[in-house]
C-alpha cells in the first residue's frame, strides 16, 4: 500500500517532466497510474469481501510509539477505489480542459499529490499517519484551490478552506494524542476492542469533542459548511474530486473509521446527529436558493455531507450500509455533475442556469451524464441513488432521539435536493435555445469521464446485488466494527420508505416548478444570510489583525526608551521579587571606612551625579572618567594593582576616545518631559536599591573560596608565575583571555569599517 | 590635526625607544609582577600615538611598518598558536609548556608568555587601528 | 567598606540605568558607560575587599600565603574591562554615525525600522 | 585527536577568521579559505557529534587545569547537536555569501567577522563554565554588532543603537549574576555550580540569580516582554546576515536557558517552571500576532523567530524528559528552517528587487520550482507533516498534554494556525499575485551560489521530517541527559561529584 502511495507521490514529481516530454498525451499517461492503481484494488476485493484485511507497517518514530502502517479493509478499499478512478477520469479530463494552458503541468503534479495523500489519508493504520496525510490534503487542496490564483477571490477562498481545516485539522490532532492515550495505541484497527476501555476514560469526551470538531470542518459541516461554495472558485475538474470522492469525505471517512471505538455513546449521537441533520437542511436550502450550477452543486454536496454524517451518527446496522451506499452514489454522480457542468462552462462559457437552455442538443453526451447523474442525485428509481435513498428512509428509522426533527430535516432536505437536480438536469439541457449559440459537443476528454461515472451509476443501480454489493458490504463491516449483511435488490417493493420516496419527489417537483418565483420572494432575505457563519471569519480574520496591529503599535513602537524601560522594568521586578520574598537582608561584616576611601566612594558618586546632570558631553565625559578613576582607586587601594593600572590606562584611552568621537556632537538636552522623569526615575532607583541588597546579601553570605585557594598554592610551582592575577589570564583561564582579545580584535575592524564604509561607496549587497 | 615643532620632534624621538622599552618589560615582568601583555600594549601604542599626535598619520604608519589589522591577525595568531602544540601532541588546547632553565632579564620562558605576546600584539594592533581610522577621519 | 560600596554600587546603577533610559543618544552612552564601572565594582566586592594586598607570591615563597584579596574577581574584572573598552569603542563610533546618518540625537526619533 | 575534539569548534572558525583577516589583500583566497573554514566546522561538529552520541560526553579541560580550576568545555548531546547545526548553518550562509555579499563589504572584514561570529556561537554551545559563556556572548555579540552595522546604511544603524543597546544590558546583568554567584558559591564551572547550589548554599540568592540570568539569557533568546532588539534590527543588514542571525543567535539564549534551568538552578522548580511556562505562552502569542501585523518579508520572519521561541521555551518551562526532546528537536528544526527561510527571502528580493510584500509578487508563475523551495521551509515552520517542524509539534503536544497543561497546550496549537497564516500571507504576496511592477531580473537564472544552500536546507528539513525516527531518538537522548544533571556534574568533577 506505501508502494501505492509512494508511486502517485513519483508521478507527481514527474508531471512536468512528462508534460514537457510527452505533450499532449501526458494527462492520459499520467492518468494510468492511477488507473492502474484502481485495477490493483479491485484485484484486492476478493480477499477483503472474504473478510481478510491486509496490512503492512514499518516503523517510523518508534520512541513516539508512530508506525508506517497501513490497513485495507473494506472502508479503506471502497474510498482507495473512489480516489484513484475518479482520480484518473479526472486526470483525462482536466488534460482536455486545460489544454494548451501553461499550467497544466502544476494542475497534474498537484493532483497527483493530493491523490497520493488522500489515498494515504484512506489507508494509514496509525492516528498520526493518519494527521499527516489529512494535513497534506488540506495543504494541496490549497494549492488546488487557488489555482487562479492571479485572482484575489481564488486566494482568499484557498485561504479559508485552509484556515478552516487547519484549526480543525489540529484540534484532532490534540483529539487523537489524547484518544491515543485513552486507548493505549495509536492503531486504528485496534481501537475498536479498546472502545470499553476508552469510553470509561476521563479522557474521552475531550478527545471526542475535538476528532469531531476536525472531522466536522474538513466535511463541512454545519457551522463549518461556509468555506466549501468558496472552494467552487477552483477550475471545475478541481471542484469535482475535492467534492465528490475525496477532501471533503476524509470527515465522514474518519468518523466512520472511528465509530467502532467511539460510536454508540450519547454524546456521540447527539453531537454527531445533530450536526449532520443542521447541515443536510442548511446545505439543501442554500442549494435550491443558487442560480450558478457550481455553487448549487456545491451546497448539494454540503447537503450530502450532512446525510452522510447522520448516517455514520446513528451507527446501526441499516444505517452503515445507508451511508455506504449513499457514500457511494454520492462520489459517482457528484463527480460527473461538476465534470458535466465544467463541460457546459467550457462550452457556453457560463454556468448560470437563468443563461443556459436547449444545449441538449448540441451536447448530447454531456446532457446524458449530467441528467443520469442529477436523477439519482434526485433518488429515482432505477439509478443507484433511489437504493440509497430507500436506504436513508430505512435507517432514519433507527435514530435514537429526536427522530421526529431528523426526519422533518431529512424530507425537507431531500426534497430542496431533488429540485436542485432538476434544476442541474433540465434548464441547460432542454427548453429554448438561449444564447451561446457556438456551443457543441465537448472533446471526448471532457465527456469520457462523465459518462463513465452515469453508466456507473446506472448500471449499480440496475444490478446492485452483484456490483455494489460486494463494494458495500465490507466497508459498512469495517465501519461497524463487526460483519454486517447487506442485500441489495434493484426494487426494493412496495414499503413506506418507497413512499416516502415519491413524496419527496412530489414535493421537489413542486419546488423546481416555483423555483423562479421562490427566488424572487425570498430575494428581500438574501441579507440575512451574509449573517452567517462566513461572516463571522471574516469578522474573525480582521479582527486577528486588528488586534496584530494595535499589539505591535503598543509594543513595538520603536521608542528605544520604552524597550529599556520595559526590560529594565522586568529585570528589577522580577529578581528584585525573588531578593526581598526570599533572602534575608544582614549588613556585612565590618571592616571599617578609612578616610580616603570615603572621599573616593564620595567623588565616585558625585561624579555619576554630574554625569546626570552635565549639560555638554565634555562635562558628562569628565565626570563619568572620574567614576572611572575612583574605580581605579579602589581598585588599588584593596589589593589589585593589575586591576588599577589596567583601569588607568583604559579610562585614559576612553575619555580620549570619547571626546575625539562625540565632540561634534549637540549639547545634551532634556528632551523627555516630566512624567518620563519620574517614571524612569523610580525604576532607575529601585534597580539601584535592588543592586545594592543584592550585594549586601551576597556579602553577608559565608566566603566559599575553593578557586582561590587552589590558585594562591599553584600559581608558581604550576604555572611558573608569581602573580596570580595574570596566572590567571594567561594560563590558568587563558581561554576567557583568548575570547577577550578575539572581542578587541573585532572591535577595531567594526570601528575602521564603520568610519572606512561609506554607504556611498558599497555597492549593492542582497 | 599634528602638533608638530622642532621640541616635541626630537622628544619624541628619544621617547619613543623608552617607551617601546617600557611596554616590553611590563610584558615581559608581568607574570611575577604587575604588568603583562595588556598593559603592555597599551603603552606601546601610547608610543606610537604620541608620534601620530606630534609628526602625523603618515609618520606613524611609516614608523609602525605594518598595518594594525595585520598586527592584530599576528597576535590573535601567536595566541592561538601557543596553545596548539599540546593538542597536536594529543593533550588539552592551552596546556602550558616551559622551558627548563630561566633567561637571564625575562625569566622563564613559556607558551603562557607567548600568549601573552598575543595579547601585546593585537591591543597594541587594535589601538592603533582605531587611532588612525580616527586621525582618518578628523582630515 | 563592603557595605559602602554597596552603596555606592546601587548610586551607579541607579545613575547609569536613568541615563540610559534618556533620549539623548550621548547619554545612553554615557550611561553604559556607568553601568560598566558598577558591574565592574560589584564584581570586585564579590571577592570580599580586604587591604590585603595584592594576590602576588613573594619572591621567594613557594605559594601564597593568607592575607591576600581574591584574584579570582579581579582576573573577571579585568577581562570584563577589556571587552567593555572594546565593545564602548566601537559603540562610540556606531553612535557617531547613527546620528551623521539620522541627523538628530533624540533617541525617539529612530523608529523607521520598527512598525 | 579525540580529545581535541570539543574546542576544535571553536578554533577552527577562529583561525578560519584569522585567516580571512591576513588575506585581506586576497579577496579570492579568503573567499576559498571562508567557505573552506566553514566546511571543516562542518566536519568538525559532525565528528564531535558521533562522538558524543556514543560516549554521552566529551569533557576539555583547557589548560590540562583540573576542574573547577580550569575552564572545562563539556559537549553534551545537546552541545553537541547544537554545534552541527552551526557547522550546517555556518556552511550555508558562507556559501551564500560567496553570491549575496558585495565586495566592498567583504574588503571591510565580513568574512573574519562571519567566523568570529561561529567560534562564538560554538563557544558558547560547548563552554562548561559560566564566565567563558560570558565571554563566549561577547564575542558572537561584537561580531553581530559590526556584521549588523556594516554597511552604514540609516536603517542598518538605527536598527544597530537598539540591538546594541538591549544586548549590552543583557550582558551587564549577566555579569551581575556571574559576579555574584561566584561571590555566593566561590566557582564559576557550572557542574560546580549545579553541585554547590544544590548542596543548598544560599537559596534565596539563588532563585534571585535565577531571575537575573533569566532576563539576560531572555533578551538573547527574544522572550515576552524582552524581545523588542530583534523585530527592530533583522531586517536590517544583508539577507546573509540576517539568516545567520535568525538561524542562530537567539537560539543561544534558548540554549543557555536550558542549560541554566536544568543544570544549574533546580532549588525551586514550581517557581522557576511556572514563570517560563507564562513566558513561553506570550512569547508565543505576542510574537505570532507581530507578524500578523507586518507587511515585509523578513519582519514578518523576524517575529516569527519570537514566536518559535516560544515553543522551544515551553518544552523548558514543561520540564519533562520528553518535553526536553521536544525543544531540543525544536531547535534543531528551527535552526534550519529559519536559516532558510531567511535565504529564500534573498532569494525572492534577488528576483523582485524588494522584500516589500505590496511590491512582490508573480513568482509562482514564473519560476514554480523556486516557489516549492519556499514552500518547504513554510510549512515546516508552520508545523505542517511530514516536515520537520510537525514533528517539533508533536512532540510539545504531546508532552503538554502528558503533563496536563491543557490551555497552554491549545494555545501553542492556535500559535501554530496563525504561524500558517503568516506563511500563506507571504505565499499569497510574493509569489500568488500579480506583481505590481516587474522585479529586476525576473528570467535571469539564479547563480548557484544563492539556491545551492537554499536546496541544501530544504532537503535537510525533508529528511528530518521523513526520518524523525531517528531524529527523535537522537532528541530523545539528548533529553535524557538534560533531564539527569548528576551525569554532567560526575562527567565534569569526575565520578562521585554529584553524590
Amino acid at each position: 500500500m506505501l508502494t501505492s502511495i509512494l508511486l502517485l507521490f513519483a508521478a507527481s514529481s514527474l508531471a512536468p517532466l512528462a508534460h514537457r516530454a510527452l505533450g499532449k498525451r501526458a494527462g492520459v499517461c499520467l492518468a494510468a497510474v492511477p488507473a492502474l492503481l484502481f485495477a490493483h484494488f479491485v484485484g484486492q476485493l476478493g480477499s477483503v469481501t472474504a473478510g481478510r484485511a491486509s496490512a503492512e507497517s514499518w516503523d517510523w518514530v518508534a520512541g513516539l510509539g508512530i508506525r508506517l502502517a497501513f490497513h485495507l479493509d473494506g472502508l479503506s478499499l471502497l474510498f482507495a477505489l473512489l480516489v484513484t478512478g475518479i482520480g484518473a477520469l479526472v486526470l483525462v479530463y482536466g488534460a482536455g480542459y486545460l489544454e494548451g494552458d501553461p499550467r497544466l503541468p502544476r494542475f497534474s503534479a498537484a493532483m497527483l499529490f493530493f491523490m497520493a495523500a488522500m489515498l494515504g489519508l484512506v489507508l494509514a493504520d496509525d492516528a498520526i499517519v493518519l494527521f499527516v496525510f489529512w494535513e497534506l490534503t488540506s495543504v494541496s487542496s490549497y494549492l488546488l484551490i487557488g489555482f487562479d490564483h492571479e485572482q484575489e477571490k481564488a486566494r482568499k477562498s484557498a485561504l479559508q478552506a485552509l484556515f478552516v481545516t487547519g484549526a480543525g485539522g489540529l484540534a484532532m490532532l490534540a483529539g487523537l494524542l489524547l484518544l491515543g492515550e485513552a486507548a493505549g495505541t495509536l492503531q486504528l484497527s485496534a481501537l475498536g476492542a479498546e472502545a470499553a476501555r476508552i469510553q470509561g476514560h476521563a479522557l474521552h469526551l475531550p478527545a471526542l469533542l475535538l476528532i469531531l470538531l476536525g472531522a466536522f470542518t474538513k466535511s463541512a459541516q454545519f457551522p463549518f459548511h461556509f468555506w466549501l461554495p468558496g472552494a467552487m472558485a477552483a477550475p471545475s475538474p478541481v471542484s469535482a474530486y475535492l467534492h465528490s470522492a475525496t477532501m471533503v469525505k476524509a470527515g465522514i471517512y474518519l468518523l466512520a473509521r472511528l465509530n467502532p471505538a467511539l460510536g454508540g455513546t450519547d454524546a456521540w449521537h447527539y453531537l454527531v446527529i445533530l450536526a449532520g441533520a443542521a447541515t443536510l437542511v442548511t446545505g439543501a436550502v442554500l442549494a435550491y436558493g443558487q442560480t450558478d450550477l457550481k455553487r448549487l452543486l456545491a451546497f448539494t454536496t454540503v447537503s450530502a455531507l450532512g446525510t452522510l454524517t447522520l448516517l455514520v451518527g446513528i451507527s446501526t446496522e441499516h444505517s452503515a450500509r445507508a451511508a455506504m451506499a449513499f457514500l457511494l452514489v454520492h462520489a459517482l454522480y457528484k463527480a460527473a455533475l461538476f465534470l458535466g457542468v465544467g463541460a457546459i462552462d467550457h462550452e457556453a462559457g457560463t454556468r448560470d442556469v437563468r443563461e443556459l437552455g436547449g444545449l441538449a442538443r448540441a451536447m448530447p453526451l454531456t446532457a446524458f451524464a449530467v441528467c443520469a447523474s442529477a436523477l439519482s442525485m434526485a433518488g429515482l428509481p432505477p439509478l443507484f441513488g433511489y437504493v440509497a435513498k430507500e436506504f436513508f428512509h430505512e435507517a432514519k428509522q433507527e435514530v435514537p432521539r429526536a427522530a421526529a426533527w431528523v426526519s422533518t430535516a431529512s424530507f425537507l432536505g431531500s426534497a430542496l435536493v431533488a429540485a436542485a437536480a432538476g434544476l442541474v438536469a433540465w434548464r441547460p439541457f432542454f427548453g429554448r435555445r438561449r444564447s451561446q449559440l457556438s456551443a457543441h459537443e465537448a472533446p471526448p476528454a471532457l465527456w469520457l469521464g462523465p459518462v463513465l461515472l452515469a453508466l456507473l451509476g446506472v448500471a449499480l443501480g440496475l444490478f446492485p446485488g452483484s456490483l455494489a454489493v460486494p463494494l458495500i458490504q465490507p466497508a459498512a463491516s469495517a465501519m461497524r466494527g463487526e460483519p454486517t449483511v447487506v442485500e441489495l435488490a434493484p426494487w426494493l417493493g412496495l414499503s413506506p420508505a418507497l413512499v416516502q420516496s415519491l413524496l419527496m419527489l412530489a414535493a421537489g417537483a413542486v419546488l423546481y416548478a416555483v423555483h423562479d418565483r421562490a427566488l424572487a420572494a425570498l430575494a428581500p432575505l438574501r441579507g440575512l444570510a451574509r449573517l452567517g457563519p462566513d461572516r463571522g471569519y471574516q469578522a474573525l480574520m480582521a479582527g486577528l489583525v486588528a488586534l496584530a496591529r494595535a499589539q505591535t503599535r503598543a509594543l513595538q513602537n520603536g521608542v528605544l526608551g520604552v524597550y529599556l524601560l520595559v526590560t529594565i522594568g522586568s529585570a528589577v521586578a522580577l529578581a528584585g521579587y525573588a531578593l526581598f520574598s526570599r533572602a534575608t537582608l544582614a549588613a556585612p561584616a565590618g571592616g571599617g571606612v578609612r578616610l580616603g576611601e570615603a572621599a573616593v566612594a564620595l567623588a565616585m558618586v558625585v561624579g555619576a551625579v554630574a554625569v546626570i546632570r552635565a549639560r555638554t558631553t565634555l562635562i558628562g565625559v569628565a565626570a563619568l572618567g572620574v567614576v572611572g578613576y575612583g574605580v581605579a582607586v579602589i581598585f588599588l587601594l584593596f589589593g589589585g594593582p593589575d586591576l588599577a593600572l589596567t583601569q588607568f590606562a583604559i579610562e585614559t584611552l576612553s575619555v580620549l576616545l570619547f571626546v575625539l568621537v562625540l565632540r561634534r556632537l549637540p549639547p545634551l538636552r532634556q528632551l523627555s518631559p516630566r512624567s518620563e522623569h519620574l517614571r524612569d526615575g523610580l525604576v532607575a532607583v529601585s534597580g539601584g536599591l535592588f543592586v545594592t541588597a543584592l550585594v549586601l546579601a551576597a556579602t553577608a553570605t559565608p566566603h566559599a573560596t575553593p578557586l582561590r585557594d587552589w590558585f594562591a598554592a599553584n600559581s608558581l610551582s604550576a604555572a611558573q608565575g608569581r602573580n596570580v592575577v595574570n596566572v590567571i589570564l594567561v594560563d590558568f583561564r587563558a581561554f576567557d583571555t583568548l575570547g577577550e582579545i578575539t572581542v578587541l580584535a573585532v572591535a577595531a575592524l567594526g570601528v575602521v569599517a564603520l568610519l572606512r564604509l561609506r554607504p556611498e561607496d558599497r555597492k549593492e549587497s542582497l | 590635526m599634528t602638533l608638530d615643532s622642532p621640541i616635541l620632534r626630537s622628544a619624541t624621538r628619544l621617547l619613543l625607544p623608552l617607551t617601546l622599552m617600557f611596554s616590553v618589560f611590563l610584558l615581559v615582568r608581568g607574570h611575577n609582577e604587575p604588568g603583562g601583555g595588556f598593559v603592555g600594549g597599551l603603552v606601546a601604542a601610547a608610543a606610537f600615538a604620541l608620534v601620530l599626535l606630534v609628526q602625523g598619520q603618515g609618520a606613524a604608519r611609516d614608523l609602525l611598518r605594518v598595518d594594525p589589522l595585520s598586527l592584530v591577525a599576528a597576535g590573535l595568531f601567536t595566541a592561538l598558536c601557543s596553545g596548539l602544540p599540546p593538542l597536536l601532541a594529543g593533550g588539552a588546547f592551552m596546556t602550558g609548556s616551559w622551558l627548563k632553565t630561566p633567561l637571564p632579564v625575562v625569566g622563564k620562558l613559556g607558551t603562557p608568555v607567548l600568549f601573552d605576546v598575543g595579547v601585546f600584539l593585537v591591543v597594541l594592533g587594535i589601538t592603533m587601528a582605531i587611532l588612525f581610522a580616527l586621525a582618518e577621519e578628523e582630515r | 567598606m563592603t557595605a559602602l560600596l554597596a552603596v555606592v554600587i546601587g548610586i551607579l546603577y541607579g545613575a547609569g540605568l536613568y541615563l540610559v533610559m534618556r533620549r539623548s543618544i550621548v547619554k545612553l552612552v554615557l550611561g553604559l558607560g556607568l553601568l560598566t564601572h558598577a558591574a565592574n565594582l560589584l564584581i570586585f566586592t564579590m571577592g570580599r575587599v580586604s587591604r590585603d594586598g595584592a594576590p602576588i607570591v613573594p619572591p621567594g615563597a613557594a605559594e601564597l600565603t593568607a592575607p591576600y584579596s581574591d584574584p579570582v574577581p579581579q582576573a573577571l574584572v579585568l577581562t570584563a574591562i577589556v571587552i567593555s573598552f572594546g565593545v564602548q569603542a566601537f559603540l562610540l563610533v556606531l553612535v557617531k554615525l547613527a546620528h551623521r546618518a539620522t541627523g538628530t540625537d533624540d533617541l525617539d526619533a529612530l523608529r523607521s525600522t520598527d512598525q | 585527536m579525540t580529545r581535541a575534539l570539543p574546542v576544535l569548534p571553536v578554533l577552527v572558525p577562529l583561525a578560519t577568521a584569522i585567516a580571512c583577516l591576513a588575506l585581506h589583500a586576497f579577496p579570492r583566497a579568503r573567499r576559498a579559505a571562508s567557505v573552506g573554514g566553514a566546511g571543516l566546522l562542518l566536519l568538525a561538529a559532525a565528528a564531535l557529534l558521533r562522538h558524543v552520541d556514543a560516549a554521552e560526553f566529551a569533557v576539555l579541560q583547557v589548560g590540562a587545569w583540573p576542574a573547577p580550576f580550569g575552564i572545562s568545555l563539556v559537549a553534551d548531546r545537546f552541545a553537541a547537536i547544537l554545534v552541527l547545526l552551526t557547522g550546517v548553518t555556518g556552511l550555508a550562509v558562507a556559501v551564500y555569501s560567496l553570491g549575496s555579499i558585495d565586495d566592498v563589504r567583504e574588503a571591510h572584514g565580513y568574512h573574519t567577522l562571519f567566523h568570529v561570529l561561529l567560534a562564538g556561537v560554538c563557544m558558547a554551545f560547548l563552554t562548561g563554565d559560566l564566565f567563558n559563556l560570558y565571554v563566549a556572548f561577547e564575542v558572537m555579540l561584537m561580531a553581530s554588532f559590526v556584521l549588523l552595522a556594516l554597511g552604514g546604511e540609516r536603517a542598518q544603524l538605527e536598527g544597530a543603537v537598539k540591538y546594541v543597546t538591549l544586548n549590552l544590558l543583557s550582558s551587564g546583568f549577566f555579569l551581575v549574576a556571574v559576579g555574584t554567584l561566584y561571590g555566593v558559591a566561590g566557582t564559576l564551572n557550572m557542574a560546580d555550580l549545579a553541585r554547590t547550589l544544590e548542596s543548598g548554599v544560599a537559596p534565596g540568592l539563588s532563585t534571585t540569580l535565577a531571575c537575573l540570568l533569566l532576563v539576560a539569557f531572555g533578551i538573547k533568546a527574544a522572550v515576552f516582554p524582552l524581545f523588542f532588539w530583534l523585530p527592530a534590527s533583522y531586517h536590517t543588514p544583508p539577507v546573509a546576515v540576517s539568516a545567520v542571525f535568525a538561524g542562530l543567535l537567539t537560539k543561544v539564549g534558548v540554549y543557555a536557558l536550558v542549560r541554566a534551568f536544568t543544570l544549574i538552578f533546580r532549588a525551586e522548580p514550581e517557581f522557576t517552571d511556572a514563570l517560563i511556562l507564562g513566558i513561553a505562552v506570550f512569547t508565543m502569542v505576542t510574537g505570532v500576532l507581530g507578524a500578523a501585523a507586518q507587511f515585509e518579508f523578513r519582519r514578518v520572519l523576524s517575529f516569527h523567530i519570537v514566536s518559535q521561541i516560544g515553543y522551544m521555551v515551553l518544552g523548558l518551562g514543561l520540564a519533562t524528559p520528553l518535553a526536553l526532546a521536544g525543544t531540543v528537536f525544536y531547535l534543531m528544526h528551527h535552526i534550519v528552517v529559519k536559516t532558510n527561510l531567511f535565504l529564500v527571502g534573498g532569494l525572492v528580493k534577488w528576483i523582485g528587487g524588494t522584500l516589500a510584500l505590496e511590491s512582490l509578487g508573480g513568482i509562482y508563475k514564473r519560476r514554480p520550482a523556486l516557489a516549492l523551495l519556499f514552500l518547504v521551509p513554510a510549512f515546516s515552520l508552520a508545523g505542517i507533516p511530514p516536515l520537520s517542524g510537525f514533528w517539533g509539534k508533536l512532540v510539545l503536544v504531546k508532552a503538554g498534554l502528558d503533563a496536563g497543561q491543557y490551555l497552554v497546550t491549545a494555545i501553542a496549537l492556535a500559535v501554530s494556525l496563525l504561524t500558517l497564516y503568516s506563511m500563506t500571507k507571504l505565499w499569497n504576496e510574493a509569489f500568488w499575485k500579480e506583481p505590481p511592477a516587474p522585479g529586476p531580473r525576473e528570467d535571469q537564472p539564479l547563480p548557484w551560489t544563492l539556491l545551492g544552500p537554499v536546496v541544501a536546507l530544504a532537503a535537510i528539513t525533508v529528511a528530518v521530517g521523513l526520518a524523525a525516527g531517528p531524529v527523535f531518538d537522537l532528541a530523545s537522548r539528548a533529553g535524557a541527559q538534560l533531564s539527569d544533571p548528576a551525569r554532567y556534574v560526575e562527567a565534569v568533577l569526575g565520578p562521585g561529584a554529584a553524590r
